[in-house]
C-alpha cells in the first residue's frame, strides 16, 4: 500500500533539489551551470531559509565541487552535488577518485552535449563521459522519475554492501525545465527511506585515524582494488533491484531496472534512455492501434548494464533500434548500441539490430522520426536495411 | 610561542619508515607544522607529490593522525569538504558544538603555485578554517625536477635546460605569498625549515586564527637542488641570509617581517653549493650571475616596502 | 487516443509568458488533469521574442518533444505579428488569440487562416491597464483562453490565481486581477 | 600511535574482497614498522659528554629519527633513520658524528 503522497506541478531540477532537502546531505559542494542551475538555486534557498543542516560549498569550479564532495566524504558525512555537460566533463579525473575510494556521493546531472561547438541543449554526450568511471546510473524519462530515482540513488550508493557513488541523470531542459505533474512524499517518508548514512571510515573519527587516498602503485595490491570495485559494481545490481521493490511498494509507481511496453509480442522495438523513451512509446501505441506489434524498452539503470535482463526482453523481437543521443567517434555505434550489442552476442535467438544517433544539442525528437524508426524496423525485418548500420537520425 | 622542550611534548604529524629522501626539506617542514599544532587532533590533506606518494605506500601510512589524499591540484578543496563535513555533522547533532578538529591541507609548489592555484584561491576566499602549507622546493620534484611557476630565475631544471641558446629558467618565480595575503585571508606568511621557531610560531598562529591561514615553506630538496643531504637546513638559511626568501607574516592586512637580515649576503652564497645554479658561475653567465641578484634585490625591496621592520 | 490540448505562447521575454503557460498548466493540475509547462531556452535576453508551451491531457502525458501543431495560438505581444509567423503549425481547427484592440474578423482576414480556424482578440493590456494598473497581459488573456476554448476551469483558474496573489499582495490586487479576468472573459470576440 | 593495530602480515594472501574498501589504511603511522634504516651508508653516533640537549637534531630530523624522552636526546632511531647526516651538520657544539656503516644494518623491507 502506497503512502500519501502530495501531488506538485514543478520542474525536474526543482523535483530534484525537493529529493536534496529530503535527503538532508551534510554538505553539498556545487557549481552552478545551465541547465543545472535552478538545483543548486533551489538548494541555496532551503539553506537560506534553515530548511536544512547542510553545510553548503559554493566552490569555483566544478573540479573542486567533486574534490570538495570527495573529502566531505571521506570525512563521514552524506554528500550531494549536482552538474552538467562542460562541468562533469571538468570533473572526469575526479569521477573515477570517487568511486575508487568507494565514496556513495550522489550527483544529479542535467544531461546536456559537449562542446564544441558550444550547445545548452539535452543529449547523453556529457554522461557516457562518466559510463566507465565506476559510478552507479540511473536515468530518468520524467521529472518524477529524478526525483524517485535521486532517492533510490542514494539509498543503493549508502549501502553497506555498495559503497559507490550514483548519478541521477535527467534530460537537460526537457526535464529538467519542463513543469510536469508529479507526487512528493512527506519528509518523515524520505527521511525513513533513505536512513542514515553509517560511514565506514571517516577522516573525522579522529579516534580512529584513518588514511583515504594512499599509493598503491607498488606491491600489486591495485589490482585487487580494481576487482574489489568490479565485484561491487556488480552485486550493486542486486541492491538496486531491492531497494526499488521497496521504493515501488512505499510510492506506488513499478521501478525496474528496465521497464518494457509492448516488449513481450513486439516485432519491433525502440531501445531508449530518458525522456525519448516516452516519445517512442506514445507512437508504439499509436502503431498497435493499427495492429502494428511495436513494443519500447527503456533502460532505467545504465551502470551496472542490466545486460541479461535485456538480452531475454529482446529475445523475440523481430527488429530492434537503439537509439543514442551521443556518438562514440570511431566505435560501431553509439554507447547504448555497443552495451546491447554485447548484451545480445551470448543470447541464442537474437534481433537484427540498427543504431541511431538523434537529438544532438536538443535537436528536436519529433514524433514523426519514431515513425520513421518503427518503418526502419519493418524493413530489416524483411531483410530491405543491411541490419548493424548507424544512422543520423534526422540529419541533412 | 613554545621552545624546543616544550615542542617534545606534542604529537608528531609523521611517523619514521616514510620513504622520502635522505635530507629532505617537505619531512622537515610537515614535522614543524604538525608539533606546531600541539595536541588538537588534526585531519590532514595532501596534494598528489614526493610528500603524499613518500608516505601513504599501501598497506603503510606515515601520518600518525587521519589523512586524505585526492589528486594534484585539490589538496585546498578536499580539505576545504572535510571542513564542511566537520560543519554540517556538528549542526546535525552528529558530532559534539564543542569538539575541536584542526584541518591542514599540504603541497608542494607544482600543486600550489600552478595546477592548485585555482582550487587554493578558492578554499581560502570561502573561508574555511583550514591552514593551507605549500612545502616549496622550487620544482616538480615528484616527476623529476621540472620547472615551476616557483622555480628561481636562472635555474636549471629539466624543462629548464642549459644549453647554447637558453641558460635556465628565463622568467622570474611568482610571488604566492603575496599572492595569498592579498586574498585578505586572516593570516598569511613565508618561513623556512631553517628557522624552525619562525616556522612554529607561525604555524601556530595559522591553526589558532579562526578562518583559512597560508604558509609557504622553503623546503630545500637535495635531488633537484643538487646538494649533498645535509646541506638540506644550511641552505635554506643561506636563502634567508641573502633574502632570496625574506621571512614575514601578514595578519588581517598588517605585513610584518618576523626574521630580520642584517648584512644580508650576496645571493652566490645560495647559488653556489647548489648544481642546479652551477652554469651561473662560468665567465660567459656573469651578467646572467648580476641579473639574478638583481632579481633577488628587487623582490626583497618589494617586501621590504610592504613590512614595517618589528622583528 | 486520450484528449491532449497543446497550447504555443508568443511573447517578449520578460511579459510573463512563461508565467501564464506554468498558472494555466498549475490550474489543469488542480482539476486533477495532467501537464506540461516549458519555455523554450535560448541566449535570449530581455525584449526578444520568445516561446513558451502548455500542454494539458486528462491521462499521462509521455511526449517530451516541441509542440509543432498546437491546438491554441496566444500572442501576448501584437508587434510580434510583424516578426514572427504565430500562425506557424496551428491544427487547420485551431485557435489565435491575440492581445489586440483590432476586431477578430480583420485579424482572421489579415493573417490568412482557413475558415476551419477560429481567431480571437481581446485588448488584454487595455483591460490590464485599466484594472491592475500595469500593462501585464498575460492574466486577463488566460480569461479570453478559458472563454474560447474550456481547456480549463474559469473558478479553479481564480481560486489559484488568488493563492499565488496572496503570497505577496493584498485583497485589493486580488480583486484587480479579478476584474481583469472575467472582463477579458466577456469582452474577448471570435471569428 | 592511536587507533587499533592493523595485521597486514598476510597481505599477500588476501583476496580482493579481504582488503579494506578504497584502498583505505585503518591504522595511523604503521609506516614505523617499515624498515628504511638499510638506506644508510652512515650513522649518526651521539657524544653525550659534548651533547647540551639543545635537541636542534630533533626539530631537524627528517625522519623522526632522534629518539627523545623526557625533553632529552636518547638516541636514533636506526631502523628509519637514512643517515642524510642532518643532525651532526645542524650540531653546534660537534656532539654527533657520521661513521660508516658495517654489515649490521637492518634488512631493507
Amino acid at each position: 500500500m502506497a503512502v500519501e503522497q502530495k501531488t506538485v506541478a514543478t520542474t525536474g531540477n526543482v523535483l530534484v533539489a525537493e529529493a536534496f532537502r529530503q535527503c538532508e546531505p551534510d554538505v553539498v559542494a556545487a557549481y552552478p551551470i545551465t541547465p543545472q542551475t535552478t538545483i543548486v538555486e533551489e538548494f541555496a534557498k532551503f539553506v537560506a531559509q534553515g530548511k536544512v543542516h547542510t553545510d553548503y560549498v559554493t566552490v569555483e569550479s566544478e573540479h573542486s565541487a567533486l574534490s570538495a564532495c570527495i573529502g566531505a566524504s571521506a570525512a563521514g558525512a552524506r554528500v550531494m552535488t549536482a552538474t552538467s555537460s562542460q562541468g562533469l566533463a571538468l570533473m572526469w579525473e575526479e569521477l573515477h577518485i570517487a568511486s575508487g575510494m568507494r565514496l556513495p556521493i550522489v550527483m544529479a546531472n542535467a544531461n546536456r552535449a559537449l562542446s564544441a561547438p558550444i550547445n545548452i541543449h539535452c543529449d547523453h554526450s556529457d554522461i557516457m563521459g562518466a559510463r566507465d568511471a565506476g559510478w552507479i546510473m540511473y536515468f530518468a524519462e520524467t521529472a518524477q522519475e529524478a526525483y524517485d530515482n535521486t532517492l533510490m540513488a542514494l539509498r543503493v550508493a549508502e549501502h553497506p554492501d555498495v559503497l559507490l557513488p550514483a548519478l541521477s541523470a535527467l534530460d537537460g531542459f526537457i526535464t529538467t525545465h519542463s513543469i510536469d505533474r508529479a507526487e512528493m512524499f512527506s519528509d518523515e517518508d524520505v527521511a525513513a527511506f533513505v536512513g542514515e548514512y553509517e560511514p565506514e571510515r571517516a577522516l573525522l573519527d579522529v579516534a580512529n585515524p584513518v588514511s583515504h587516498g594512499t599509493f598503491a602503485g607498488l606491491g600489486g595490491t591495485f589490482l585487487e582494488f580494481k576487482k574489489a570495485e568490479r565485484n561491487a559494481m556488480d552485486s550493486s545490481m542486486g541492491v538496486i533491484k531491492d531497494v526499488g521493490a521497496e521504493f515501488a511498494e512505499l510510492s506506488g509507481r513499478p521501478f525496474d531496472v528496465i521497464e518494457g511496453w509492448g516488449v513481450e509480442d513486439a516485432d519491433y522495438v525502440i531501445v531508449a534512455l530518458g525522456s525519448t523513451a516516452g516519445n517512442a512509446r506514445h507512437v508504439a501505441r499509436e502503431l498497435r492501434s493499427q495492429g502494428i506489434k511495436a513494443g519500447v524498452l527503456k533502460i532505467r539503470i545504465f551502470r551496472p548494464f542490466p545486460f541479461t535482463e535485456i538480452a531475454e526482453a529482446l529475445a523475440s523481437a523481430k527488429a530492434v533500434a537503439v537509439l543514442d543521443r551521443a556518438d562514440s567517434f570511431g566505435a560501431e555505434g553509439g554507447p547504448l548500441f555497443l552495451e546491447i550489442r554485447s548484451a545480445l552476442f551470448d543470447a541464442q535467438k537474437r534481433p537484427a539490430l540498427v543504431n541511431y544517433v538523434y537529438g544532438l544539442g536538443g535537436a528536436d525528437v519529433r514524433l514523426e522520426l519514431m515513425h520513421q524508426v518503427f518503418g526502419d524496423l519493418a524493413d530489416l525485418a524483411d531483410g530491405v536495411h543491411e541490419p548493424g548500420r548507424l544512422v543520423y537520425l534526422g540529419a541533412r | 610561542m613554545a621552545n624546543l622542550k616544550e615542542l617534545t611534548h606534542n604529537k608528531e604529524g609523521l611517523a619514521g619508515g616514510h620513504r622520502l629522501c635522505a635530507g629532505c626539506g617537505a619531512s622537515i617542514a610537515v614535522r614543524q607544522i604538525m608539533l606546531a599544532a600541539g595536541n588538537t587532533p588534526i585531519v590532514t590533506g595532501c596534494a598528489t607529490g614526493c610528500l603524499e606518494v613518500s608516505t601513504t605506500i599501501y598497506p603503510y601510512t606515515s601520518w600518525t593522525g587521519p589523512f586524505i589524499h585526492n589528486a594534484f591540484e585539490n589538496s585546498a578543496a578536499t580539505v576545504s569538504g572535510v571542513e564542511a563535513a566537520f560543519v554540517g555533522l556538528k549542526r546535525a547533532g552528529k558530532i559534539p558544538a564543542d569538539k575541536r578538529i584542526k584541518f591542514v591541507a599540504f603541497g608542494g609548489d607544482g600543486g600550489t603555485y600552478d595546477i592548485g592555484l585555482q582550487s587554493l584561491s578558492g578554499a581560502m576566499e570561502r573561508g574555511h578554517d583550514m591552514v593551507y602549507v605549500c612545502y616549496d622546493n622550487g620544482a616538480y620534484m615528484n616527476t623529476g625536477i621540472q620547472r615551476s611557476s616557483a622555480t628561481p630565475f636562472g635555474a636549471w631544471a629539466t624543462t629548464a635546460e642549459v644549453g647554447k641558446a637558453q641558460q635556465g629558467k628565463t622568467q622570474r618565480r611568482k610571488d604566492l605569498t603575496s599572492i595569498m595575503a592579498d586574498h585578505g585571508i586572516p593570516y598569511a606568511a613565508q618561513a623556512s625549515i631553517s628557522h624552525w621557531k619562525d616556522l612554529t610560531t607561525k604555524a601556530e598562529k595559522a591553526f589558532n586564527v579562526e578562518g583559512p591561514a597560508f604558509i609557504n615553506v622553503l623546503s630545500p630538496c637535495p635531488r633537484g637542488w643538487r646538494t649533498a643531504p645535509d646541506q638540506s637546513v644550511e641552505i635554506a638559511k643561506l636563502a634567508v641570509r641573502t633574502g632570496f626568501w625574506p621571512l614575514f607574516e601578514v595578519e588581517d592586512g598588517h605585513w610584518r617581517q618576523t626574521v630580520k637580515v642584517m648584512n644580508r649576503k650576496p645571493v652566490e652564497e645560495f647559488l653556489k653549493p647548489q648544481g642546479r645554479f652551477k652554469h651561473l658561475f662560468t665567465p660567459e653567465n656573469a651578467e646572467l650571475l648580476a641579473a639574478v641578484q638583481a632579481e633577488v634585490d628587487r623582490y626583497w625591496e618589494f617586501i621590504q616596502k610592504r613590512v614595517t621592520c618589528e622583528a | 487516443m486520450p484528449q491532449l490540448t497543446e497550447i504555443r505562447w508568443h511573447a517578449r521575454a520578460g511579459q510573463g509568458a512563461v508565467t501564464a503557460a506554468k498558472v494555466v498548466a498549475e490550474t489543469a493540475l488542480s482539476a486533477d488533469q495532467y501537464m506540461q509547462a516549458m519555455p523554450e531556452y535560448g541566449p535570449e535576453r530581455m525584449g526578444a521574442p520568445i516561446k513558451a508551451f502548455t500542454r494539458i491531457c486528462d491521462e499521462p502525458i509521455e511526449i517530451h518533444n516541441n509542440i509543432e501543431n498546437p491546438d491554441v495560438v496566444i500572442v501576448l505581444d501584437e508587434t510580434l505579428l510583424d516578426v514572427v509567423d504565430v500562425t506557424e503549425g496551428l491544427k487547420p481547427e485551431g485557435v489565435l488569440i491575440i492581445n489586440s484592440c483590432a476586431p477578430a474578423a480583420d485579424m482572421k482576414k489579415a493573417l490568412g487562416l482557413p475558415d476551419t480556424a477560429r481567431v480571437a482578440t481581446v485588448d488584454a493590456s487595455g483591460i490590464a491597464i485599466d484594472t491592475i494598473k500595469r500593462d501585464i497581459p498575460n492574466t486577463p488573456i488566460v480569461g479570453a483562453l478559458i472563454k474560447v476554448t474550456g481547456v480549463i476551469d474559469l473558478e479553479v483558474f481564480k481560486s489559484l490565481l488568488a493563492k499565488n496573489l496572496r503570497k505577496k499582495f493584498g485583497q485589493e490586487m486580488i480583486d484587480a486581477n479579478f476584474a481583469a479576468v472575467t472582463r477579458a472573459y466577456e469582452e474577448v470576440t471570435v471569428a | 600511535m592511536s587507533g587499533k593495530k592493523w595485521d597486514v602480515s598476510k597481505m599477500d594472501e588476501w583476496t580482493a574482497e579481504e582488503f579494506p574498501r578504497g584502498a583505505t589504511i585503518p591504522e595511523a603511522g604503521n609506516s614505523a614498522d617499515y624498515v628504511t634504516g638499510g638506506w644508510r651508508s652512515e650513522r649518526p653516533v651521539r657524544d653525550e659528554s659534548k651533547c647540551t640537549q639543545c635537541l636542534l637534531c630533533w626539530i631537524f630530523c627528517p625522519d623522526t629519527s632522534v629518539r627523545v624522552e623526557g625533553e632529552e636526546v636518547v638516541g636514533f632511531d636506526y631502523d628509519h633513520c637514512k643517515g642524510c647526516g642532518i643532525c651532526a651538520h645542524e650540531c653546534t657544539f660537534g656532539a654527533i658524528e657520521m661513521v660508516p656503516e658495517g654489515c649490521d644494518l637492518p634488512e631493507v623491507k
